[in-house]
């Protein structure tokens, strides 16, 4: 029996149907400009629709926000330091999430992106439970709007109903309203034509977006840092958000763990 | 109440055989012919004692190739195969007195006998305590360094030994104290030494049987616990804690379960070997393999049923760890015996079984539990060499598969030479207690009995709360 | 033994068919109290359903609370039916006669009961038509099967239609003989679904061969569902809590344990409503409590191995879990509570005879054992939940609102409900299983003692 | 369609009894449209969008924005790529620009005397006011630039009167600072994406502070934009901001003792010989280093809070790692001692000479066009306003943006009363406007037309221009039209008949000029590139300017504070939120609902305190507790924040308002209701952060609205989510 008949599972595990790809989806998140200021925060709420977060609803820790900054603590003795990480749908290759709803509300697409289907969800929470970037959100109450603010709502993108699960969508409508002009223009789409709005709002340039395939695009170039990793590697997810590790150079020597 | 006479009526599938019906024939037959179990049996003391040596020479040889662990996987297998199938042994016969089922009457003392094998095993240890690397940096049940550092003391290899010897004393204890009647019926004709001594002055009398009723249920509960509670830390140790990252927590109940089946299974090829060659046609029927055909069918259900909630979890999860795991365990490699001993511990077992004139034979469930045997050995060798071949067990994650370990020389002869010591002990004790529990068989002619029912006969069997 | 008095037929009939000739008073009363409590609980999934899953104490990440954990126990109790009357009946074991309907019975209500909670836990039930149904309108798609969610459903069913045949065809002999004591409408409904039962030898054969058969064939059934229901935690890798190999066995075993309980509970209940002490007597207590001992025990070594196995990699975040379920408030005090209600008080207890045979205190420590399966149920999904991988950020609790618990407490309500109604049209006692009981029993004399014992056909 | 879901209900209902059922026929309308077809909503694109440039009002700093419309709907923000300033990029606050815009509490008609009145009526009213009350007018406005102030100067001055602008947390202090060292009154910009090192002294220049988006976007380009070169950030806070928590070294500095410790470092600047000789001369008076004595670390380390070898360590990266600059705002200057610290931080910048040097301190050109800017006048001048106003010297007062009843509580309540007529200014009623005789709806800024020279500027001469996006959706007028229209009404002699006319204007004296961003050959031509542009900039008009370092007193000038340290054991420092800022983001619920830097707390007034302080006090988080300065006392959720230096609690303003909105009116506390009325010696700024205060449990408890879990999140180190590498 020869070595060659023991193959290994890489880390992340092979992409699915590279034939069809035309695209792959991908963003890298620099975490030493990150400065936690949460303006991506507000531009997505203002691009997805997304609910408002009453007081009674941070009460009831049903906050919903696509992205989210999560601020962690690290003690080193007497002193105390802040992190913060950007935390979104990571779009994974291999997402938890897709086998285990009932109905393929959520499903993978040819270009990567793990979409969900509303109007297929029934609700289960499946999916959100076998999430490990706690990335889904679920509607438990009716979203509603005094009147006057729906004039904001943007129309590229569905208001969901309560007991509807969403996400992050990459942005989706944009993608697609890049794509339709670019086709109108009879051009490829270019490194930089889709912006999602938290990438667009980022004032330090945190986040960026684009096609993984496109070796010149940005992303590409930054994916290659020495910082590069993704969270929960070791669970083979596969995310499509890359991140690239703090630095700080005040930092005791970080404990030997073989994660990253 | 009449008795009927001894001649065998025919029916339609089977000859029906009779049990004798007196006390006084039981102890004529059994104990009389003590001396010579069955015919010709120094011989096969001396064909097995061969064997033997052809193990001593493999260590010899195994020992000279050096304490790599990786190198040791056959060996852990053929240790892993000896505890689980003489360990798992005498639980057949504390289940089924659990279940006051009058077919295990004639059967009780042959399962109970392989608790003598514990101690081989306990012998087998010994080597691999200087090979098994320590727990510090590994996935073990002893928190190594979680709660303080080097705790608990000793851990793994000291643990592993401590219940070896639990095992292995408290299988003998349970078969000390279910011979105990017999032992003192040996005395009383003529047999003294170490049988006068074990039988400790036994009369008989009713308090005698009362306090000897309760120890032997309090014996076959402890060992029980001793056998299964004893496979979480030996599966740990011995198989899981080889592969970094790779939890599985029913893979103990898995462990100690199959032992159980190849234990059984080895119960119903030495009632056939006693049955056929060794004279005990009139005690060992069709009932009692049918009974183990039963029980096996159940058994290896359950195996398939382990194998499978731990093959889906992992496959479901499709983390990198699981997925080498799979790969080394399944796919790999060891897939040819994985799928021999899927055959032979499963397919074959249930097949066969689902036909009731299989069931209800006596060579029907010998082959099948020749058949489960080897499939557990293959098993063992499986999950020991595959998972002992990974060269460094520390760390959280699994992640390159290590290339397959061939059979050596010095482990087929341990395999051989292991498996006939273990029977040479087991013929020897067989000697020594009883093949057939005597006292147990008396019970049966009180509680039994064939009486006229409606417009045929019909067995009635007594079931004294 | 003066427990074991010969009964004439007619006696047996008079017993055991008098709840469903005659109505006593406490009857309307329990069925008017049972009916209260069951539409208290219709009105609350009504107010879940038309404001929305928020009614519930769920928040992020814990999605699934109060419903799935009743959901488990029910499917849970559910297997009382075929772990009693399919395994016993293939072992032929004697004590099981006065019991294996009211198990039967127990599981077709209790697995019914189970499978409305998942629907009123998506809080829009009328679109779970996408998902328990295979449908295929216009999107061309269907159910996902690689979902555990879709499996539930199926092996629920199967095991539902399965056990109600079960009951159907081990009624018959029973409907016939109601048939034969009702006039009228009753009459005409009994003689309907007696399918013309006459008794002939050959109904009998056939009726037990059914019998055998459905118990061989449902028992894969029976193994299947509640492993099924433990993957619905088990295949979800992210939730370390529930990621363990154990479970689908853990889960049965788990399930036999409350189910049997359940069958004491309702065997006590049984016995003191209809005054049955001539039929389930302290013997058959004392054989199911020996069985409930080793079930139990089985139970606990597999719970043993989960709790080791969820420490054994000794993530800080799996071992964060062991801890909040261990020592933190609340869960410290239900895990308390659930290992002495279902393990350490009970089983203890088992041991010695005279409890075994006595009514009341198995009746006490089985509805303890069911308890402390709940408290096991909750404990291994919510705190999962509430300390999913390492996001310590995110790390949760949860408290049930009152719509939960009415739901809840209205889903004993309506088993309870449905048993008791089962009891009026139908003997809880199979009939014949006790004549032939009569008929099978006999005495063997050793020495100067008489052993019970039963005639068996060679 | 209807069919079948009708079909389902029933099946539903049978399914789960008639109950459900009954309810279930009660299954909104909306419902039925999730069913849609096959394709998903995301994949249709409705509609073609239109861009518009305009200026960002949510804050003082001016950034240009796009705006997205849609249906004639103004949909989303985004900054404006070619603006100077904000290189396209926004902050939360600027993000929620649109909800502002369609607020559901817009006053719709003018009030007057709370009745509805139209505009016509409303501005006769105005106009006869303005005539009765020539000479008496006061027109109190937030910081004022462009051609509105313009516009409001010439108001003032034509109608007789006084123009003051108000902001709660002012910059008179950095201003004055600026002038003292530089003769300038322009606030000064920094250099940071070229700087290697910046030395920040309680300025949240990434949060709220300054032109936060500006200098974010500066500090990607610090951090990470440069190949092989990784900027250091200093900073000196008493309180654990996000600033702070950004920075690689921070040093919880005593409130009040910055300025010492900013001339430590100019102690060990000098000492190591790192300081440019002119400026060393100027601080030391030539007299050399013992001129610093009373400032050598070692000596003031106790005082400063910071042990000497920290002190030495940042001084010497900031005088080695040059281009390193020195900023200095926020609770810094809001001391007794203000103006001390803020010269002596910037004298830094002369010490290490980046002073107008690229990665320096870069003054900026005064407004182009010879705008005026209107800065906040000082809390002392206000309370003199108000005197005047309580002593019926005022008839007639405008307010606009200037919320004087929140930012002076106590001395508004009895001043205001003391004018005759009151007229409020603006999209919600705020807490000023109770009680104002005419009420009129101002135009949303994404509704009106005007300009801004935006301070601190980019650098260079800039003009941002503002146009309509959408039209009026409430029928509001802008600030200036309402100034202009009335004005006109009254009489008075105005340079313009409406905002529209004064941006053309501007336009037209821009073409004038014939250079900067935007070509064009004629004036229509020119106005629509501007527009297009989002404004007009000269890169080639750059300030000038250097910072003459003063010298040192030779004792450090203490700090005063509020309240007995026995008495009162904690220093309180307000700060702004992400979200709500000062209270203009209070509004809108996108901001009350944002997550705080630090605390993750939103929608209620919080107050920081270091556990190991609270233990004693027996508080635990979620416990309310009345924080009680020698002022008064408030009411505020216990957050025990992990990182805060003890001795220190710390409170968002914003809060505690009345009117505002559904969303504002009411919620939270106050903190500058509690406020001493302590002010800088001598600017007479405001010292919001020299109060001390005590703490008291109330007893009620309740959940903490925030974000983050029931756990303290701590990172777990041997799996952490964010690992760290020790450099780049």
């Amino acid at each position: 029996m020869s070595e060659a008949r023991v193959p290994s599972q890489p880390a992340t595990p092979p992409d699915p149907q590279p034939a069809r790809r035309r695209h792959k989806w991908t963003m890298v998140v620099d975490l030493d400009r990150c400065t936690g200021c949460q303006a991506c925060v507000v531009a997505c709420q203002a691009e997805n629709n997304i609910p408002l977060n009453t007081e009674a609803i941070y009460l009831q820790y049903r906050v919903i926000e696509w992205i989210r900054i999560e601020r962690y603590w690290e003690k080193h003795g007497e002193e105390v330091r802040a992190r913060y990480i950007p935390l979104l749908c990571q779009q994974c290759d291999n997402a938890p999430c897709e086998p285990v709803c009932p109905v393929y509300a959520t499903y993978h697409n040819v270009e990567g992106l793990n979409v969900q289907v509303y109007n297929r969800c029934v609700g289960t929470r499946y999916c959100a439970n076998n999430c490990p970037y706690h990335a889904r959100f679920f509607n438990f109450w009716q979203p509603v709007w005094p009147s006057t603010l729906e004039n904001q709502l943007n129309p590229d993108v569905t208001v969901r109903w309560r007991g509807i699960m969403e996400k992050c969508t990459f942005c989706i409508q944009r993608i697609r309203r890049a794509q339709r002009e670019a086709a109108q223009e009879g051009r490829s789409l270019q490194d930089g034509d889709v912006v999602p709005a938290c990438v667009q709002a980022c004032p330090t340039d945190a986040l960026s977006f684009g096609d993984i395939l496109d070796p010149n695009s940005r992303v590409s170039r930054l994916a290659k840092d020495k910082r590069a990793y993704t969270v929960l590697k070791e669970l083979g997810t596969g995310p499509n958000v890359i991140y690239l590790a703090k630095v700080d150079p005040y930092a005791p020597a970080p404990k030997k763990h073989d994660h990253h | 109440m009449h008795p009927l006479p001894r001649s065998t009526t025919t029916t339609r599938d089977h000859p029906v055989e009779e049990y004798p019906t007196s006390p006084r024939e039981v102890a004529e037959d059994i104990v009389g012919r003590a001396e010579a179990p069955w015919p010709r049996w120094r011989w096969l003391v001396l064909a097995l004692g061969a064997l033997f040596l052809l193990g001593v020479v493999g260590l010899a040889l195994r020992v000279g190739q050096g304490g790599d662990h990786t190198r040791w996987g056959y060996y852990a297998a053929l240790l892993g195969f000896l505890y689980t199938v003489a360990g798992g042994a005498p639980i057949v016969s504390v289940a089924t007195r659990m279940a006051k089922a009058h077919w295990r009457r004639p059967l009780a003392r042959i399962a109970e006998v392989y608790a003598v094998v514990g101690v081989l095993t306990l012998l087998l240890f010994i080597p691999l305590m200087g090979v098994i690397p320590p727990a510090e940096g590994r996935n073990t049940i002893w928190i190594v360094g979680g709660v303080r550092q080097g705790w608990p003391p000793g851990a793994p290899v000291a643990y592993d030994l401590l219940t070896l010897v639990m095992v292995a004393l408290g299988g003998l204890a349970l078969l000390w104290i279910a011979a105990i009647p017999d032992l003192a019926a040996l005395r009383d004709r003529g047999r003294g030494g170490l049988t006068a001594l074990l039988s400790l002055g036994w009369r008989g009398t009713l308090r005698q049987w009362q306090v000897h009723r309760a120890a032997l249920g309090v014996a076959g509960g402890l060992y029980f616990i001793a056998y299964v509670g004893g496979c979480i830390p030996f599966a740990s140790d011995l198989v899981l804690s080889f592969v970094p990252g790779w939890k599985d927590s029913i893979f103990p109940a898995y462990y100690a379960l199959s032992g159980l089946q190849a234990g059984l299974a080895a119960v119903v090829v030495t009632a056939f070997f006693l049955r056929t060659v060794g004279g005990y046609r009139r005690y060992i029927h069709v009932d009692q393999f049918w009974g183990a055909a039963k029980l096996l069918l159940a058994l290896s259900l359950l195996w398939a049923y382990f194998h499978w909630s731990a093959f889906l979890t992992f496959w479901y999860g499709r983390t990198p760890t699981g997925q080498n795991l799979q790969v080394l365990l399944y796919f790999g490699p060891y897939r040819p015996l994985f799928i021999a001993s899927l055959f032979l511990n499963w397919l074959i077992p249930l097949f066969a079984f689902l036909i009731g004139p299989v069931r209800r034979s006596v060579l029907g469930p010998t082959l099948v539990s020749f058949s489960i045997l080897v499939g557990a050995l293959l098993d063992r060798i499986r999950l020991h060499v595959a998972t002992w071949s990974v060269p460094d067990p520390r760390g959280h994650t699994f992640e390159a598969v290590p290339p397959p370990v061939p059979l050596g020389v010095a482990d087929g002869l341990l395999l051989v030479g292991g498996i006939g010591g273990a029977l040479l002990l087991y013929v020897l004790a067989l000697r020594f207690f009883l093949p057939m529990s005597a006292w147990e068989m008396k019970e049966l002619t009180y509680l039994r009995v064939v009486r006229p029912f409606l417009k045929t006969r019909a067995v009635v069997l007594g079931k004294p709360e | 033994m003066q427990e074991r008095r010969d009964l004439s037929d007619r006696q047996i009939n008079r017993d055991l068919l008098w709840p469903v000739l005659y109505t006593p008073l406490w009857f309307w009363v329990a069925v008017l109290a049972l009916g209260l409590v069951v539409s208290a609980g219709a009105g609350a999934a009504a107010w879940w359903m038309n404001k929305g899953p928020g009614v519930a104490g769920l928040n992020r990440p814990i999605m699934w609370g109060h419903l799935i954990v009743t959901f488990v126990f029910w499917v849970g109790i559910s297997h009382a039916g075929v772990m009693l009357s399919a395994i016993l009946r293939l072992t032929q074991a004697e004590w099981r006669r006065p019991m294996v309907r009211a198990a039967e019975v127990l599981t077709v209500f209790s697995l019914a009961t189970a499978a409305l909670f998942p629907l009123l836990h998506s809080g829009r039930p009328w679109r779970t038509l996408y998902w328990v149904f295979p449908y295929d309108f216009s999107r061309g798609i269907w159910p996902n099967v690689r979902s555990p969610l879709v499996w539930d459903p199926s092996a629920i069913f199967t095991y539902l239609t399965g056990s109600a045949l079960f009951v159907f065809v081990t009624l018959l002999p029973d409907l016939a003989a109601l048939r034969d004591r009702t006039t009228g409408i009753p009459h005409r409904i009994y003689s309907l679904l007696a399918l013309g039962w006459r008794g002939t030898p050959r109904q009998w054969r056939l009726q037990a061969l059914a019998g055998i058969l459905l118990s061989a064939l449902i028992l894969p059934v029976f193994v299947s569902v509640h492993s099924i229901v433990s993957w619905d935690f088990g295949m979800a890798v992210s939730v370390e809590g529930w990621h363990a190999t154990v479970f689908a066995p853990y889960f049965v075993i788990g399930a036999v344990h409350s189910g049997v309980a359940a069958v004491v509970t309702l065997m006590a209940l049984m016995r003191w409503l209809f005054r049955w002490e001539d039929y389930i007597r302290s013997e058959h207590f004392d054989a199911i409590g020996r069985l409930l001992i080793v079930v139990a025990t089985a139970w606990f070594f597999f719970f043993a191995l989960e709790f080791l196995f969820g420490l054994y990699l000794r993530e800080p975040q799996e071992v964060a879990l062991r801890q909040a379920q261990v020592f933190e408030w609340p869960y410290n005090l239900l895990m308390i509570l659930f290992l002495l209600t279902a393990y350490f008080i009970p089983v203890p207890l088992w041991l010695f005879r005279k409890v075994r045979r006595n009514v009341a205190l198995m009746f006490w420590t089985s509805v303890l054992v069911n308890v402390g399966m709940w408290l096991e149920r909750f404990l291994i999904i919510v705190p999962g939940l509430a300390r999913k991988q390492i996001f310590t950020f995110e790390w949760s609790v949860y408290r049930p609102s009152p719509i939960e618990i009415l739901m809840v407490t209205a889903s004993f309500a309506l088993v309870a409900l449905g048993i008791l109604v089962f009891a009026k049209v139908f003997p809880l006692v199979p009939v014949n299983e006790a004549k032939e009981g009569q008929v099978l029993k006999a005495e063997i004399r050793v020495g100067r003692r008489t052993v019970p014992a039963i005639v068996r056909e060679q | 369609m209807e069919i079948t879901r009708r079909d389902l209900l029933k099946l539903a209902g049978v399914g789960l009894l008639g109950a459900i059922a009954f309810q279930g026929c009660r299954i909104p309308e909306r419902e039925l449209r999730v069913e849609s077809p096959v394709a998903l909503p995301e994949d249709l694109v409705t509609g073609r969008d239109n861009w518009y440039a305009t200026l960002c009002q949510q804050c003082g700093a001016g950034c240009g924005i796009l705006v997205r419309v849609m249906e004639g709907r103004a949909k989303k923000v985004e900054g404006n790529p070619d603006h100077p300033l904000n290189r396209g990029k926004t902050c939360a606050r600027g993000q929620a620009a649109v909800q502002a815009l369609y607020h559901p509490d817009r006053l719709a008609t003018p009030l007057l005397r709370g009745q509805p009145v139209d505009w016509e009526a409303a501005v006769a009213e105005l106009a006869s006011q303005i005539r009765q009350n020539r000479g008496r007018v006061f027109l109190a406005t937030n910081p004022l630039r462009g051609h509105v102030a313009a516009v409001a100067q010439a108001f003032v001055q034509s109608a007789g009167g006084t123009l003051m602008a108000y902001e709660p947390l002012e910059d008179t202090v950095l201003r004055a600072a600026v002038k003292r060292l530089s003769g300038q009154d322009v606030l000064p910009d920094y250099d940071i994406a070229n700087a290697r090192t910046v030395f920040s002294f309680g300025a949240g220049w990434l949060e709220t502070w300054g032109s936060p988006v500006r200098w974010s976007w500066a500090y990607g380009v610090f951090r990470q934009g440069r190949p092989g070169e990784r900027g250091m950030f200093i900073h000196a806070d008493p309180r654990f901001s996000l600033t702070a928590a950004n920075a690689d070294l921070w040093l919880p500095v005593r409130p009040g003792a910055e300025g010492v410790l900013a001339l430590a470092v100019a102690y060990v600047l000098i000492e190591q010989g790192m300081a440019s000789r002119d400026a060393a001369d100027r601080l030391t008076a030539g007299r050399g280093l013992a001129a610093l004595a009373a400032y050598q670390p070692e000596v003031v380390a106790a005082q400063v809070g910071v042990p000497p070898q920290r002190i030495r360590e940042a001084a010497t990266l900031f005088g080695a790692r040059r281009p390193s600059v020195a900023m200095v705002g926020g609770s810094a200057l809001a001391h007794t001692n203000g103006l001390f610290t803020a010269m002596a931080v910037l004298s830094l910048n002369a010490l290490v000479d980046s002073v107008g040097r690229d990665g320096g301190v870069r003054f900026n050109p005064p407004p182009p066009l010879g705008l005026p800017s209107i800065p906040a006048a000082p809390f002392a001048r206000w309370r003199q306003a108000l005197e005047e106003m309580r002593a019926g010297r005022v008839g007639l007062l405008i307010v606009r943006g200037a919320n004087l009843s929140y930012g002076l509580p106590a001395e508004a309540a009895e001043a205001l009363p003391g004018v005759p007529f009151r007229v409020f200014i603006g999209p919600i009623a705020d807490d000023t406007a109770q009680g104002c005789d005419l009420l009129l709806p101002e135009a949303d800024p994404l509704e009106a037309w005007g300009t801004d020279a935006p301070e601190p500027g980019p650098g260079f001469a800039t003009l941002t221009f503002q146009q309509p996006v959408v039209r009026p959706f409430r029928q509001g007028m802008s600030f200036g039209d309402v100034l202009l229209e009335a004005g006109r009404a009254a009489g008075l002699t105005l340079p313009w008949a409406n905002m529209q006319e004064a941006v053309r204007d501007g336009a037209r004296r821009l073409f004038a000029l014939g250079r900067g961003s935007v070509r064009a050959g004629d004036e229509a031509a020119f106005f629509t590139g501007v527009l297009q542009r989002g404004g007009w900039w000269d890169t080639q008009e750059r300030g000038q300017g250097t910072l003459r370092p003063e010298p040192a007193p030779a004792t450090p000038p203490a700090p005063r504070f509020a309240g007995e340290e026995g008495e009162f054991p904690f220093h309180l420092i307000p700060f702004t939120p992400l979200g709500i800022y000062d209270g203009r983001g209070a509004p809108l619920p996108w901001l009350q609902g944002l997550p705080d830097g630090t605390t993750t707390v939103a929608w209620q007034t919080w107050v920081e305190i270091h556990p190991a302080q609270a233990e004693p006090l027996g508080i635990r988080e979620g416990d309310w507790v009345e924080v009680i300065s020698p002022r008064g006392s408030i009411r505020a959720l216990a957050y025990l924040h992990p990182a805060i230096p003890q001795g220190v609690v710390a409170v968002p303003v914003g809060f505690g308002h009345v009117g505002m909105g559904r969303w504002a009116h009411r919620r939270g506390s106050n903190v500058f209701s509690i406020l001493a009325p302590l002010t800088d010696t001598e600017t007479g700024a405001l010292a919001w952060a020299a109060t001390r205060v005590r703490l008291r449990r109330l007893g009620q408890r309740q959940r903490v609205p925030k974000f983050e879990g029931v756990v303290l999140p701590l990172q777990l180190e041997e799996r952490p989510i964010i690992p760290v590498v020790k450099e780049a």
